[in-house]
């Protein structure tokens, strides 16, 4: 592992903000801390960088123990939220400013910058003062700024909280690429998932200061193992010891299931399931159309489900009965998750 | 999390070693001179120092003065600050720059041009002489000298405060049905009220310690005219050094008091506010 | 950032070119100050003096910068301090470096050598008491006198406002109270009816300032009161400033206002200025110093001068601080102006 | 509301703000110019350019270009700790900045008075080096520190709090040292508080008055400020003199407000 955090325990005034912290992350790959406001994301990070100390444990990078060097020297790009951009210096000088501080030749500044630039795509705007440009643009200077010391980690804190929703999701993938490009060793703290699961190969989910899941965007957006987890990243129904066709449920024995929107199919009374499975009645209690689905709440069996279901199908009406197939559930029984597909010979289903 | 961060931001030890130098030689020090021969004058002298009639007579005077001026300054600070933001006039940009001169001119110039002024024989005080008024070397020239030195504080404590009031609100109850009166009583008051307060505030502690200009006006005769800086003067150049350290100490220990009041007064009201 | 560039240098222009002229008028009033010919450096004095004598010494020093030239070779410039006399004596306790003192009355040389600056023996070391020249307290009153106001007595009737020094603050008003004390008991020959003359006096006075020069500028500019008790000196000065729109009255009886002048040793021997101190102060009892005196309005001791100006100074009855009536500063500061004393008990209650 | 924008009213408080500027301020200003050239052209610019109030005018200039570099150093010092650090006493040291703001400027000079005067604390150390403090320069430019002590603080502490770390650490993890992030990152961020405070602390300075009148020996040519001359010739009868020598301090205060009044603007 390039960075290895071992133990990392941090008390503040008599709270434990992390508790024995342990984690590794590998080189040229994008780690996502994940995790609620409060539950001690930033604080790894800034333990990382130098920018606080820890109470107990080590953290090294690439094979170093850094705990007792300064910020400074532990090769650390850090982005703050906001960019911290130095409002008084101009894109350029911004982005050549750590490589003065690093008695760069003044030619080997230029090349750089140039190159930081053109990557970034701000070559135009390199004359120009932080308050002259958008959010976007920040945020590719903060970046380019950050790594243009050639640092063996980036961090970056919340970099998408202060953009617009539309900006935001272009900024994601142009980053990830643009990361994966340079090759550097990323990680980054948020609290919205879907940024996590799309910007990074690998996810730390973070509750009250301690880990909760560590894996790939499709493990833990699948296979939560732990209930906050499950709750805390996308969306689900949350259903009490409902009786699931075609599951292996726990016998006498109270159970939790999780049922994902887009793992429950809907059909109208008229309509052909493509399925010859059992399917179960519900009702409709409301509809909402946002867009690239209509998102369907559900009444079965006293319960609140949710499902999604295509616009372009027939619409349904309030109070309407339909038939409904789950495909997938997530079980937890004392505190152990268990996803199971419905056993069921499933429709091919599009949406 | 902020405050476990390291001290990251290179100087700290510089700033930190300037900063208190200057604080302890230039406040901690003096003031610490102030408390101990305070404390030497001794329990029952010091208590005999601070309450003998004329002292006492000297507070009144002073406090009463701060008062009146403080009272008068609110009400014109409070009408120059309505005029200044709600108004379009030829002249404002001067009127809001005259405001400044206070701030920056010398007391000793301000008082003897106030005494000039307001004399027997003065431009202003001739006019006032007929209905048997007399301004300067009396308790009124003590207020004319507070009201000047003191003119743009509540000025400048208000004004931003109005320029920033939302007239929508007001519009709102003027269609509503709310007369003017009603409106500036229970929408425009409670917004500027904490600025009003710590105007009032400022300006009555500025008054209390207010030297330079009111002695060239004030008669300064002990019991009737005699401010209590004056007569920390007078202990001074007649070497009465206890008795000055204990009239300090008294001052100073009553600002904090009253500032103290008003700062909660003011959170109050602002915590209120909301 | 402020400012555009080319005006940036407009600006820089004119506040050099002010600056520069500033320097020049300054060098060249300093070259104007300094005394005309001769070589070597130039001795200061600081002579740290009362109110009232601002416009005398200011003569006085130039007279000695020349006279002090033509007999040792050596420039003097002298800077004077003015002030009340008490706290002027202050500022030298506290370590104002005063080579010499002329304050308003003896005592508050007395404190300086009670603080160790200066031998005991001061007041014996020049002639009449260390006092070159003397005054008076008498009335100043508006053109008219409107009052009618001839002496003492006057003073005490109900329509007139007194303004005067407070004897507590000002050296100089001491004296004035004790005019007033003589005067009551040269003529009652009683301590009680002199207080009570006193006390009826006080109770009268409307303005009581803080130094004898604040007094006069509320009377003289400020235009408060009916008459004005304060030295003769004095009086004769608003007179020549304000010709025509005041009197002076004498009193039958009046005190003799000795000022008192002194060396303060421990200053001029750090300073290395004895010999010249000795010779500033020893100067003033010259012919030329004396006749500078006078036409400052102050009494000469030296009795030729005196004669020549005798015109000047209406003759009356002078009660000295030695007098059996006083018995001299010591007993007279411990009776009158201590805390509690009878300054205090007439004045105190108000 | 409709009741306060009506013409009679608006012109009824109009007027009411004039006549009261006009009496408590301008016939002040007006009647110090008018007294000043009362005895004439000549007599205005001898007094001006006596060798006295030359005098006068270098120790105020003195004692107020001391205060301004103590101001600059000290205020910008102060609100680099206070803004960018977490320390214990925070408050307290907050709360000792700004007391000279509310102190008599009498009991400024007794202060002085007591710590550096015969009887005070210091004066053995002082003497022994033969060094005169009180009732004489250096506890004029003390006294003029201490009254000016706070303004820059006060202006900068501010403006630094809500600009935030975030720029400083920034840079500090780049690598940059104190002068670079002082000079690139965080003056350019303060100049106009500092020059707002300096140009306050310039007014007071220069108008000093009851605190200097308490250390002053009253020495012509030597503490005898501006302000303290103002006030000799006063009590010398010489109004017109005096009131020549206060036009010197009204025209440096109307130059600081107009400064003030720019530095707002931008």
């Amino acid at each position: 592992m390039y960075i290895e955090f071992k133990g990392i325990t941090k008390q503040f005034q008599q709270r434990q903000v992390l508790n024995d912290i342990n984690f590794g992350v590998k080189e040229g790959s994008i780690t996502a801390l994940l995790g609620p406001s409060g539950s001690g994301k930033t604080t790894i990070l800034r333990i990382l960088a130098g920018l606080e100390t820890a109470t107990k444990g080590s953290v090294s990078v690439a094979g170093q123990v850094v705990d007792e060097l300064a910020p400074q020297a532990r090769g650390i790009g850090f982005g703050f939220q906001n960019y911290a951009l130095f409002r008084y210096l101009t894109v350029y000088e911004n982005i050549a400013f750590g490589l003065k501080t690093q008695h760069w030749p003044a030619t080997k500044i230029k090349q750089r910058v140039t190159e930081l630039l053109a990557l970034t795509e701000l070559t135009a705007l390199a004359q120009h003062y932080p308050q002259q440009l958008s959010g976007g643009q920040k945020q590719r200077v903060a970046f380019a700024r950050a790594i243009a010391p050639h640092p063996k980690v980036l961090l970056l804190d919340e970099p998408f909280a202060a953009l617009d929703t539309q900006i935001r999701r272009e900024l994601r993938s142009w980053l990830k690429q643009l990361i994966h490009r340079v090759g550097i060793t990323s990680i980054f703290v948020t609290h919205d998932h879907e940024e996590a699961i799309e910007t990074a190969d690998e996810i730390v989910v973070i509750n009250q200061g301690a880990i909760e899941q560590i894996g790939a965007p499709t493990t833990i957006y699948n296979q939560p193992t732990s209930l906050f987890v499950a709750q805390f990243i996308g969306h689900s129904s949350q259903l009490l010891s409902p009786n699931l066709q075609g599951f292996k449920l726990p016998v006498r024995q109270s159970f939790k299931a999780y049922i994902r929107p887009e793992q429950v199919q809907v059909f109208r009374q008229n309509e052909q399931p493509p399925t010859t499975g059992t399917l179960e009645r519900a009702f409709v209690v409301n509809t909402t159309f946002s867009g690239a689905v209509v998102s369907v709440a559900l009444k079965w069996h006293g319960q609140a489900l949710m499902a999604n279901r295509s616009p372009l199908q027939a619409p349904l009406h309030h109070g309407e009965a339909v038939l409904i197939f789950i495909q997938q559930a997530l079980i937890f029984t004392d505190g152990k998750s268990e996803l199971q597909r419905n056993l069921q010979p499933a429709a091919a289903y599009a949406l | 999390m902020q405050q476990t961060s390291k001290r990251l931001i290179p100087g700290y030890y510089f700033s930190l070693v300037i900063t208190l130098l200057g604080v302890s030689l230039i406040v901690l020090l003096p003031f610490a001179a102030l408390v101990i021969s305070g404390w030497q004058v001794g329990a029952q002298q010091f208590w005999q120092e601070a309450t003998n009639s004329r002292v006492l007579a000297s507070y009144l005077v002073s406090i009463k003065g701060a008062l009146v001026a403080a009272i008068i300054n609110t009400g014109f600070g409070l009408l120059l600050a309505w005029v200044l933001t709600q108004y379009e006039f030829p002249g404002k940009w001067l009127l809001d720059s005259l405001l400044d001169l206070p701030f920056a001119l010398p007391t000793a110039v301000a008082g003897i041009a106030l005494a000039y002024l307001f004399s027997d024989q003065g431009w202003l005080g001739r006019l006032v002489v007929p209905l048997g008024w007399k301004i300067s070397y009396t308790f009124n020239g003590i207020v004319i000298a507070m009201i000047f030195v003191t003119l743009p504080f509540v000025v400048r404590e208000i004004q931003p405060v109005l320029e920033q009031l939302d007239f929508s609100v007001q519009e709102a109850a003027y269609t509503l049905g709310g007369g003017t009166s009603t409106i500036l009583r229970r929408l425009v008051l409670p917004e500027i009220l904490p600025a009003l307060v710590s105007g009032f505030g400022l300006v009555f502690a500025r008054c209390l310690g207010e030297y330079g200009s009111i002695v060239f006006i004030a008669g300064n005769q002990p019991y009737h005219t005699e401010i209590t800086p004056l007569l920390i003067m007078f202990k001074l150049e007649a070497h009465d050094y206890s008795g000055a350290t204990v009239l300090a100490l008294v001052m100073l220990l009553f600002s904090f008091t009253f500032s103290f009041i008003i700062h909660s007064w003011q959170r109050w009201l602002l915590q209120r506010k909301g | 950032m402020y400012w555009q560039k080319s005006k940036w240098w407009w600006r820089l222009g004119i506040g050099l070119l002010l600056l520069g002229a500033y320097i020049g008028l300054y060098q060249l009033r300093l070259a104007q100050a300094a005394p005309t010919s001769g070589s070597g450096a130039t001795v200061t004095l600081t002579n740290v003096s009362y109110d009232s004598t601002r416009e005398f010494y200011q003569a006085y020093n130039q007279n000695f910068q020349k006279y002090w030239q033509r007999k040792s070779g050596e420039k003097v410039a002298v800077a004077i301090s003015n002030g009340g006399s008490g706290k002027q004596a202050n500022t030298v306790i506290e370590g104002n470096q005063a080579d010499v003192v002329t304050l308003a009355l003896a005592p508050d040389i007395t404190s300086i050598q009670q603080a160790g600056l200066l031998k005991a023996n001061w007041q014996q070391r020049y002639p009449d008491n260390a006092a070159p020249y003397t005054s008076t307290v008498v009335f100043l009153v508006r053109k008219g006198n409107p009052q009618q106001i001839r002496d003492w007595p006057d003073l005490l009737k109900p329509a007139v406002n007194i303004v005067t020094p407070n004897p507590k603050t000002s050296g100089g008003a001491r004296w004035n109270y004790l005019a007033a004390w003589a005067y009551a008991s040269k003529k009652y020959h009683s301590t009680e009816k002199a207080r009570q003359f006193v006390r009826k006096l006080y109770q009268n006075v409307t303005v009581l300032d803080s130094g004898s020069r604040d007094a006069t500028t509320t009377f003289a500019e400020n235009g408060q009161g009916n008459v004005l008790l304060t030295w003769e000196n004095e009086a004769k000065l608003v007179c020549q400033q304000h010709p025509g729109e005041y009197e002076i009255i004498t009193p039958s009886i009046s005190i003799k206002a000795e000022p008192s002048v002194a060396v303060v040793d421990s200053v001029v021997a750090q300073r290395n200025t004895a010999t010249v101190a000795q010779a500033y102060i020893q100067h003033l009892y010259s012919v030329k110093a004396q006749k500078i005196a006078a036409q400052n309005f102050y009494r000469p001791t030296n009795q030729k001068v005196a004669q020549a100006y005798r015109k000047e100074f209406p003759a009356l009855q002078l009660v000295t601080i030695n007098d059996p009536l006083f018995g001299g500063w010591a007993k007279v500061q411990k009776q009158h102006f201590a805390n509690g004393g009878i300054f205090d008990q007439i004045y105190g209650g108000g | 509301m409709q009741l306060l924008q009506t013409k009679p009213i608006k012109w009824l408080l109009l007027v009411l703000a004039w006549l009261f500027i006009g009496i408590v301020l301008v016939l002040p200003v007006g009647l110090v110019l008018v007294q000043a050239f009362a005895s004439g052209w000549h007599t205005y610019l001898t007094t001006i350019s006596s060798l006295v109030t030359l005098q006068a005018i270098n120790l105020t200039v003195t004692a107020t270009l001391i205060s301004i570099v103590f101001n600059l150093v000290f205020g910008v010092s102060a609100a680099w700790l206070i803004a960018f650090y977490d320390f214990p006493g925070k408050r307290l040291l907050n709360a000792l900045i700004d007391l000279p703001f509310s102190v008599s400027p009498v009991i400024a000079g007794l202060i002085f008075i007591l710590t550096f005067g015969r009887g005070g604390w210091l004066a053995p150390l002082f003497s022994a080096i033969h060094v005169q403090i009180v009732f004489a320069p250096p506890a004029i430019f003390l006294t003029t520190v201490f009254v000016t002590f706070p303004f820059v603080a006060r202006e900068v502490i501010p403006v630094l709090e809500a600009k935030g770390r975030e720029e400083e650490q920034t840079a500090a993890l780049l690598g940059a040292s104190f002068s670079q992030i002082l000079w690139q990152i965080t003056f350019p961020a303060i100049k106009a508080p500092v020059a707002g405070g300096l140009v306050l602390a310039t007014a007071r300075a220069l108008g000093e008055f009851g605190a200097v009148a308490v250390v002053s020996g009253n020495i012509q040519g030597k503490t005898l400020t501006l302000s303290l001359l103002v006030q000799n010739l006063y009590n010398d009868f010489k109004f017109n003199e005096a009131f020549a020598v206060a036009t010197i301090l009204l025209g440096s205060t109307i130059l600081v407000v107009l400064l003030k009044q720019r530095l707002l603007k931008n």
